[in-house]
This record gives structure tokens, C-alpha cells and sequence, in this order.
């Protein structure tokens, strides 16, 4: 499945990219595929607090992905 | 009305309205640029927002808002891109019949909007910036 | 600044400047006439001062206000005479480096104007007008 | 010695004045100056609730009053 993740602020910047496609196997779920971000940009491991939105809906990490989703990494909030 | 905008916020064109004719209340609050936090002299800010889903949920927040507290108008507007010091970041306009209604309710959707909604401030100080709300590593 | 005006008090005429570059916050509060009170139809209301003790009330909340909440601005400006429906009654501005001090000196300002400033409400309706505030016998 | 009193709102319609000057004896206090009125302004009984301002300053009923005080009979205020 192919999943395409977006990166917002810090992450964005520390990694220089605003998304990224992945592909992973199916009943793959948000904290498999961190671990496989993490593999493929290893600057990503500084980062420990972040939530996670799928195609704009905020969801946990025990979340399922399916094929074409939209992940979006949302370091801590400060708008205001 | 809900908007996340690149322009400058000026007041006065949120000024040329009246108040509702059955609204006794009406509330403008401007967030805008402090030239200092923590101590660190700052120059300016920059936001950034997933603007997609900004705008969901700041539509969630002002509809929750204008039925918990019936209000008559509720506006909520975010700029981003560099913002000035003094100059506004945030707006929200509310009015109500009376006008514990609209402190009640511009307080809560400050607080909603920096708990839930995707968008982010940096600040640039004289020697460096530094993303806000971050409690991860520092470089 | 303190003011009581016979003038109508026109928004745009207070948004001209930018807020303080210390500042964070900036909180507009208008109180405006609205078109019904206790089921009656309001048509407008007059407003009726003791000036010079009024000026003097206002001031001493302002500035109880300003350094109880440490504010970089406060105005409080108070129309008298006919207010026409949605037209403002009491404006008034807070300035502070966050926005809780903006938030609970305006309304502390309003809950002490309204206990002890020299200024009186008179609501006229499609059949007659009342007096607002009063627990005397009635006529 | 000689005393102007202020009315305002309901008062000065219901009296239809807005200052009067009674000349009271002197150790009056704000009590006695209130009995005095009612007798030459017998409408003003029908007021219960109001306070008093002696020179722009609010006083209680004990008050005891100079010469050329000016007293101002405050209904119940209601800016905003």
C-alpha cells in the first residue's frame, strides 16, 4: 500500500521535506509506520512528541492504515 | 466566518459592521506580536499552517462555540507568514445578547485553537529562532 | 484614557494605532443597545450621568485595573444621552503582554461600573419607558 | 447652614428638579437632611433604594454635614 506522509514546522525543517511516499504492507498501523519513517530518515528519532492526523482526522498510533491515506505529523500546536 | 490568511489583519475592516440588533455584547480580541518572551528579545514571528485542516477544525471549535454559548456572530481569523511585532495574528469577533456569553467564548476558542488546530509559531530573536510549543530535543 | 461622550462612539476611530510592541493582547469590549430587555421590545435608551463623579469613579477603577493587572493600556470611554439600537454604549480597551490580564480587567471594570459609577439606564419601549437598575416601588 | 442637593434619573423626573437648597441647623447628618426632605418633597418616600455623595465622594447615612456640602442622592446606578 502507499501511503504519503506530510511534515509540518520542525519536522519539515530538521528533514527538509514537506512528504514523503511509503510503501508498506497492509494491516500496517501508525507506530509500524514511524518506525519505518525512522529507518528511512533517522532524524526523525529526536523527535517524541507529535500527533498524528489521517486524511485530516487526528488518530492514535494503533490506527490501520489503508491504501492512499494521508499521514500528517503534527508537531505541538502554537498557533495563537 | 472562518479565515487563515497570508494578508496583513487590519482592524478597521472588521470595524464597519454594527453590533446585531438583539446582541448587547460585542468582543474583539487581537493576539499580536510581543517583542519579547522568555526573556529573548523578539524581532518577528513566522506561522505556518496544515491549512486544509486548519480550517476543519476551527469549524468544529466556532460551531461548538456559537451553540454552547448562543452567540449571534462568532469570526475567527488566523494570519500566517511573517508577522510584525504589534502587528495581529489572531482575531476573533463575537457578539451575544449579553457579555459573559462572548468572554466565555473567545476564551474558549483560544484555548481550543492552541490545543487542536494545526498551525505553528516560530520566533525569530536577535541571535537565532526557535519553534514554540516544542518540548522534543533541542538541536 | 477616561471619557463620557455625547458623541456616538465610532469604532474605527480607536483602531488606528497598532497595539503596544510589549504587548501580546489587545481586547475590545462594546457594549451595545439591544433591541429587547425582559421580553419588551427596546426601541433605544438614554443615558443619564453625574459627570464629574463619574469621571472621578472611572478613574479610580482604571487604575486599580491597570495595576492590579499590569496592563499597558486601558481606556474606558462611556456614551450618554440616546443610544439607538446597536449603537455602543461603553467601549472599552485593554492592552497586556498575555491575554488573561486583558480578559479580567475589562471585566472587572464592567462589574465595577456597574456597582458604583453615576450612570443611569432609561429603556424606552413601543408603550412607555422604565428606569433600569431601580427597586423602588414603581409608579 | 446651607446644603444643595443633586438628584439624577428617576429622582429629577419624579421631582421633576435636579438641585434644590435646604438650609438645615447644624450636627445634621445625611438622616436628617433625608427627613427634611420628604417633608417638603413628600414624593421622594416612595424611594427606597439610593445612596448618598457628599462633595463627589460616597458617604453613609451618619455622615454629619458643613456648610455648603453637596449632597447628590444616587439611584441605583445602571451604566454600560
Amino acid at each position: 500500500m502507499n501511503i504519503k506522509i506530510k511534515f509540518f514546522g520542525q519536522h519539515k525543517e530538521e528533514l527538509s521535506k514537506s512528504e514523503l511516499n511509503i510503501d508498506v504492507d497492509s494491516n500496517c498501523n501508525i507506530s509500524d509506520l514511524i518506525k519505518i519513517l525512522i529507518k528511512g530518515e533517522p532524524k526523525f528519532s529526536k523527535f517524541n512528541s507529535y500527533a498524528v492526523a489521517v486524511n485530516l482526522n487526528y488518530e492514535n498510533f494503533e490506527y490501520i492504515l489503508k491504501n492512499g491515506d494521508e499521514v500528517a505529523i503534527i508537531p505541538p500546536v502554537s498557533g495563537g | 466566518m472562518i479565515d487563515i490568511t497570508k494578508n496583513e489583519i487590519v482592524l478597521n475592516d472588521y470595524m464597519s459592521f454594527k453590533n446585531e440588533p438583539d446582541s448587547g455584547s460585542l468582543l474583539f480580541f487581537c493576539g499580536t506580536t510581543r517583542d519579547n518572551n522568555l526573556n529573548k528579545k523578539v524581532k518577528y514571528l513566522e506561522y505556518e499552517a496544515f491549512e486544509e485542516m486548519a480550517l476543519i477544525k476551527l469549524n468544529e471549535i466556532r460551531k461548538l462555540a456559537i451553540s454552547e454559548w448562543n452567540l449571534n456572530k462568532l469570526e475567527i481569523i488566523h494570519r500566517i507568514g511573517i508577522v510584525d511585532i504589534s502587528e495581529i495574528s489572531l482575531l476573533i469577533i463575537a457578539s451575544s445578547p449579553h457579555r459573559n456569553e462572548s468572554f466565555r467564548a473567545i476564551e474558549y476558542v483560544i484555548d481550543e485553537l492552541k490545543k487542536s488546530v494545526p498551525i505553528w509559531k516560530k520566533e525569530f530573536y536577535l541571535d537565532g529562532d526557535a519553534w514554540i510549543g516544542s518540548h522534543d530535543n533541542p538541536n
